[in-house]
């Protein structure tokens, strides 16, 4: 039973790393029928934005000028990465994908993939193949719960995730963007007869999902502290696989199947040897849309893309 | 002139769908335009809408701007002309309410809108009892309904308006051509297509027929209503 | 690999002195073994780098010397039975060591007594479901043959899964970058390598003096290791006398002069190579220090 | 197709330069002959060229590497490149005109068969004597045609289809493990397998046999997302068939009588430059015939309109499940090429990466097409090889290029164009300016 509640923490963490960045695919994917290849890499840029602006704060607060204790230099970090990575996503939606709104999507597709891999190599270049470590900006503490260990880090983690999840449902629920978004989920074409700018909507749904990238990038290094250029790559795929399986136009789709992507793994690797972790998680992931074709809460879209 | 239209030309790929169209509408009138299926009708009113590309030699002016110097979006917000296109359209994930409030939002002025709103509201009332629920789960006639009050509260110095009334009853049908033209005499010039040509024909002051992309005739909706041509061609004869 | 291939046929290299780590250098040794051009690695520990291959040299000892050497160390120092093993399943180097290392704790302590054998893919980045499983095993040492970025992963995921037993490492550890990332949940722990620069003497002391002046840090195991491969090299191209230009008959004389050295004296001991092209020498146990220093424990000769 | 490729730019600037009437009635053949005369002169004359205009030896690939690397001998790899390719290729196609004229337009009165043959030998004549210069030009052509039939068999799918399927790596990895065991059990002496258990004499006669067993086994791997196609198309698939991709990954990495994922090495030297190029003509040859078939039709059809197809009675099942199995024979006969020229394969290899490289060559070279495929294959690899120097940086360069064509050409830079042997062999007038 210990066991299982260990592994029951452990999956919440890993989960909210999935289901965070499977939102931001899960946006833009609704919202464009695009599949941003690039996004495990903008969670990458996220990561070491963050990286950047713990490290000068803490070097701030080091030299004396502005003492910040370390959970308000989380704060910052966060809100100043979410607010400098946003403007990432914006400019790959610029470059990237605007000039493609009306070309094949498997074409936009080659694009993000190709920007992923721009953004890899311009971190190398920048910062060269040596790993970087994020700084340690709370205290770890282990709480021991009758065996199970937790820390307050992992407490922290899922906290702030579940919270921006939140906001992000509340967001598109109840305000004028967010039914926007909805709307152009639903039929794109339409839109702008309502007097609605399209690119305006197209740049903030990259906007919102670069954001929270930036949020997972930043919790993933209090939790994982070592960063480096291409590790945006399995944890982008994994997540763009969860995304696509919480259907399209939901976003509780995509954060359960992110959850779920994070329950499998850890407990697979629970039972079995842990290599056959992916095998067996993709195994099921197989099943599930053989048996349902369109995703967990995604509705068979007709292709009216057309007026 | 409200609108006016020189030498419409519209493509797709390869293929021509309008050979340079001539229209002109004034201010308060309600004009229709019929044709057979793929004449060039709803492309017509996409052309205005900004929503396909026109070719180069096309000219449209509404109130004297240049209509093809803005984007889709700002001819609606700027300019005020709605487009309800065809198949209606409605968002259907979203609620009857939100669906009106989305077409505000490119508007600013709170009171109009909300005064708008019960306007659409008091003109269609069967939307009043299902503000809360899906688009998707409403009837054809309310779906009617909510495109053309949704076109209302987005702009409404033009509306376009894509065959209104295709998939209604008889019954419905009048009521939605009897709540146009409560909004027609509130000041909304009105352009619609219709395949229905009689029913269109007996709304308008004036109508065009438009054939294989080209403008075969105009005039007066009442004299064309007599016209042999028209009688054979569109009303059955 | 196609490097390597690249460097051979189109750049028409006389010696390889690289790759590093077995991951790639057991490949490579494979290109340069076809192509006949003598390569050494500094720092690939897999038997399989040279195996077979007569062109094929390394700079270091060899896995199944270093797995009971760890081994013994743990069994002689704390007194443990029970291990745990943490390794990579898809790296050639941690997945050797591993099973070297496996067979020397069970040979001591009899079958099963290593209770966790517990492995993971290259870029994993949560070792939770395995620690926990290790945690639960009862072990009570977890040895981890991983390199710097995944020791740092790896030692702070157990704390704070509530590991406190010891943490055992092997030469890959040697980087600056292990106590760079991994910060003080590293300090006290132990691993076996090639040499230490804390408190080192002699030619030692100097090679590392002048490279820190260089490079401004202290050099690790592998730039040690590539150090006496480069003066192995040196050595051998010298002993070949003229370079004639022919390429195929120099790659030939180079090759055979190195399998021919004895007892070169390097900063990381003393050398000659076996039949296998394999140098026998001896291994440090190194601790790390409460100031993130790398310092001598003992030394393990064959 | 390495030497075709070569003639372009001398026929670029021979458009610029208003010169595009010179040239412009010369067939195919007459530029393979070009080509061929160009490759004798540097087998000849280009250690001695080389000595006398101070390079270090003969520019590997067209003075790609020089350019990037060492700029002092860009004059000397221009001069060297106008001497041996420029201007003999050049004189020879312009003065052989009428000569190749005559002989291409003999050539067509025979079947087809004897022009097209007399064309690949030319072609493979070329090749072969280029890439005698060194064995990283070998290795390159490998890469390259191996390269051609990953390419040309995801266009299948994902072109002619219109699927955006993302498992070619994984049926590629299923060809290359399938050949691989068959060639080390049977012949190779290996740690895994242990002594050979036919005489390794008979390896080479057998190792077609090989690579059609790694086709196969990919063919089967393929019934996996053959089969859900029925019901699931567009995105839902490309999930399915990128699952299908980690799971083939995994499952490798967990066998161990294979290597795991340290992977499988001691493949035996079957895969020269002609048994590849052998292999990429026919598999060329046949998929070009296939997507000309009636099914290939049907594919278009499917692709363009599921309901529409079916209601044209073209089998959609049937349809699609050949065009899956046989695009994965291809993708796995390459495996099978790809792993017994590098003698080392291991699952990291069919990974994601390995997905971007073939996507990219696909939809750089255009859809729907076998010329494209071949030109985003042959232009992909070598660039890759040419802008090795520049290291890191050609991984910002490649992608630019890529997003490039992706914003101006979306279907790529030949999309949707017919291959026509008949058409390209044909003889020139000088009015007709097709190529």
């Amino acid at each position: 039973m210990v066991f299982f509640f260990q592994n029951l923490i452990n999956a919440l963490q890993w989960g909210s790393f999935y289901a965070m960045i499977a939102l931001g695919y899960s946006m833009v994917y609704s919202i464009l029928m695009l599949f941003n290849f690039a996004h495990g890499d903008i969670f990458m840029v996220g990561a070491y934005i963050g990286f950047g602006v713990a490290t000068g704060l803490v070097a701030l607060s080091a030299s004396g000028f502005l003492a910040l204790p370390g959970w308000m230099i989380l704060v910052l970090t966060i809100l100043l990465s979410m607010f400098l990575t946003s403007f990432v996503g914006m400019i790959v939606e610029r470059v990237g994908y605007r000039p493609l709104r009306d070309a094949p999507r498997a074409s936009a597709a080659i694009t993000g993939l190709m920007i992923g891999i721009m953004l890899e190599t311009g971190n190398l270049i920048l910062l060269g193949a040596r790993r970087v470590s994020f700084p340690p900006l709370i205290e770890s503490v282990t709480y021991n719960v009758g065996g199970v260990f937790v820390t307050n880090k992992k407490i922290m983690i899922v906290l702030v995730s579940l919270s921006f999840m939140l906001a992000l449902h509340l967001f598109v629920q109840k305000t004028r963007y967010g039914m926007a978004m909805r709307a152009m989920a639903f039929d794109y074409v339409v839109v702008p007869l309502l007097g609605i700018p399209i690119n305006t909507i197209a740049r903030l749904t990259f906007a919102i999902g670069s954001a929270l990238a930036a949020v997972a990038g930043i919790l993933f290094g209090v939790a994982y502290p070592v960063l480096d250029p291409y590790m945006g790559i399995v944890f982008g795929w994994k997540a763009f696989v969860a995304a696509i399986l919480g259907g399209r136009g939901s976003i509780m789709g995509a954060t359960l199947a992110g959850f779920l992507m994070g329950f499998i793994e850890i407990f697979v690797a629970m039972v079995f040897p842990s290599t056959l972790r992916d095998l067996i998680a993709y195994s099921i992931i197989l099943l599930i849309l053989v048996f349902r074709p369109h995703g967990f809460f995604g509705e068979p879209y007709s292709a009216r893309l057309r007026l | 002139m409200l609108l006016s239209i020189q030498d419409l030309r519209v493509s797709y790929g390869r293929i021509k769908a309008l050979h340079g169209l001539d229209f002109e509408i004034a201010d308060g009138e309600i004009v229709c335009i019929i044709g057979a299926n793929g004449a060039g009708k709803s492309t017509t009113l996409r052309a205005i809408s900004r929503m396909v590309p026109v070719e180069d030699g096309t000219r449209m002016t509404f109130m004297g701007q240049d209509l093809l110097k803005l984007p889709p979006e700002k001819v609606v917000s700027q300019l005020g002309i709605s487009h309800v296109p065809e198949g209606r359209r409605l968002f259907g994930n979203l609620t009857v309410l939100e669906n009106l409030q989305l077409a505000a939002f490119a508007r600013k002025d709170k009171d109009a809108i909300n005064r708008d709103l019960k306007r659409v509201l008091t003109i269609f009332p069967r939307l009043e009892e299902r503000l809360i629920q899906k688009a998707g789960t409403l009837s054809g006639g309310e779906q009617q309904m909510l495109a053309i009050g949704r076109a209302f509260i987005s702009g409404r110095r033009l509306m376009l308006l894509d065959e209104p009334s295709m998939g209604l009853a008889p019954l419905l049908m009048l009521s939605v051509f009897d709540a146009l033209r409560e909004i027609n005499a509130e000041g909304a010039t009105i352009l619609l297509v219709e395949q229905n040509a009689r029913l269109a024909l007996q709304f308008s002051q004036r109508g065009y027929v438009l054939e294989n992309g080209e403008m075969v005739l105009q005039g007066d909706a009442k004299k064309l209503l007599d016209d042999p041509a028209v009688k054979t061609a569109y009303l059955g004869g | 690999m196609k490097v390597n291939t690249k460097m051979i046929t189109e750049d028409e290299v006389l010696v390889i002195v690289g790759p590093q780590s077995s991951k790639q250098a057991v490949p490579a040794g494979d290109v340069a073994d076809n192509y006949a051009t003598p390569m050494i690695s500094p720092w690939s520990t897999n038997p399989d780098t040279t195996k077979d291959r007569p062109y094929v040299f390394r700079g270091c000892f060899l896995d199944p010397f270093q797995g009971p050497v760890v081994a013994n160390f743990i069994t002689n120092e704390f007194g443990y039975t029970k291990a745990a093993v943490l390794y990579d399943v898809a790296s050639d180097y941690p997945k050797g060591l591993a099973e070297f290392f496996k067979e020397a704790w069970e040979k001591i302590h009899g079958e099963g007594s290593v209770v966790a054998y517990e492995s993971f893919t290259t870029k994993d980045a949560d070792f939770s479901s395995q620690l926990t499983k290790i945690n639960q095993s009862g072990a009570e040492v977890l040895f981890t043959p991983q390199y710097y970025n995944e020791v740092a992963l790896i030692v702070q995921q157990a704390k704070e899964l509530g590991w406190t037993k010891p943490i055992v490492g092997s030469d890959s550890w040697g980087s600056a970058e292990t106590v760079a990332l991994c910060g003080e949940a590293c300090y006290g722990l132990f691993f076996s390598t090639h040499y230490a620069a804390a408190g080192a003497t002699g030619k030692t002391k100097a090679f590392i003096d002048r490279y820190k002046e260089k490079y401004d840090y202290t050099p690790d195991d592998v730039a040690a290791l590539t150090w006496d491969s480069l003066g192995i090299v040196e050595t051998a191209v010298k002993k070949c006398g003229k370079i004639t230009g022919k390429i195929e008959k120099d790659r030939k004389c180079v090759r055979d002069a190195m399998a021919k050295i004895e007892k070169y004296a390097g900063i990381t001991g003393q050398m000659t190579f076996t039949e296998e092209g394999d140098p026998i020498k001896c291994a440090v146990i190194v601790k790390i220090s409460d100031k993130g220093e790398y310092e001598f424990y003992k030394s393990v000769c064959p | 197709m390495e030497e075709i490729n070569d003639t372009h730019p001398s026929k670029k600037k021979g458009a610029l330069g208003g010169l595009t009437s010179v040239f412009s009635g010369i067939p195919v053949l007459g530029w393979l002959l070009g080509a061929l005369v160009a490759v004798i002169l540097e087998h000849y004359l280009g250690d001695p060229l080389v000595d006398r205009i101070g390079l270090d030896k003969i520019p590997v690939l067209f003075g790609a590497v020089i350019i990037l690397k060492k700029p002092l001998m860009i004059p000397g790899a221009a001069v060297f490149l106008l001497l041996i390719y420029v201007i003999p290729i050049a004189v020879v196609a312009r003065a052989g005109k009428s000569f190749s004229n005559r002989l291409a337009g003999k050539l067509m009165e025979f079947p087809i068969a004897v022009p097209t043959l007399v064309h690949l030998g030319l072609l493979y004549g070329a090749i072969h004597i280029w890439s005698d210069v060194s064995a990283y030009r070998v290795l390159t052509l490998k890469l390259m045609f191996v390269a051609i039939m990953l390419t040309l068999s995801l266009n299948v799918i994902n072109g002619y289809m219109g699927e955006f399927s993302c498992s070619h790596p994984g049926f590629m990895a299923l060809g290359a493990y399938g050949a691989s065991v068959f060639t080390v059990l049977l012949f190779s002496s290996d740690r895994l397998f242990g002594d050979p258990l036919l005489p390794e004499a008979l390896g080479p006669f057998l190792f077609p046999v090989g690579l059609i067993f790694g086709g196969l086994i990919a063919s089967l791997g393929a019934l996996v997302i053959a089969i859900p196609s029925f019901r699931t198309r567009g995105d839902y698939l490309a999930i399915i068939s990128l699952a299908f991709l980690f799971i083939v990954k995994s499952m490798i990495e967990n066998l161990e009588f294979v290597g795991g994922p340290r992977g499988l090495s001691g493949q035996p030297n079957y895969a020269n430059l002609p048994t590849v190029f052998i292999w990429a003509v026919l598999c060329v040859w046949i998929i070009n015939n296939f997507v000309r078939s009636t099914l290939g039709k049907a594919l278009n059809a499917v692709r363009d309109d599921e309901v529409a197809a079916d209601a044209m009675t073209v089998n959609t099942r049937r349809t699609k499940m050949v065009a899956f199995m046989f695009a994965a024979f291809w993708a796995g006969v390459a495996g099978g090429l790809y792993a017994h020229v590098l003698r080392y394969v291991n699952p990291g290899t069919f990974g994601i990466q390995k997905l971007a490289e073939v996507l990219a060559m696909v939809y750089f070279g255009g859809l729907n097409s076998v010329y494209g495929s071949i030109t985003g294959a042959v232009s992909l690899s070598l660039l890759g090889e040419a802008l090795r120097p520049l290291e890191i940086f050609k991984w910002i360069i490649i992608p630019l290029l890529l997003i490039l064509v992706m914003i101006f050409r979306p279907t790529g830079l030949i999309a949707f164009r017919e291959f026509d042997v008949r058409k390209v062999m044909q003889p020139k007038s000088n009015s007709d300016d097709e190529v």
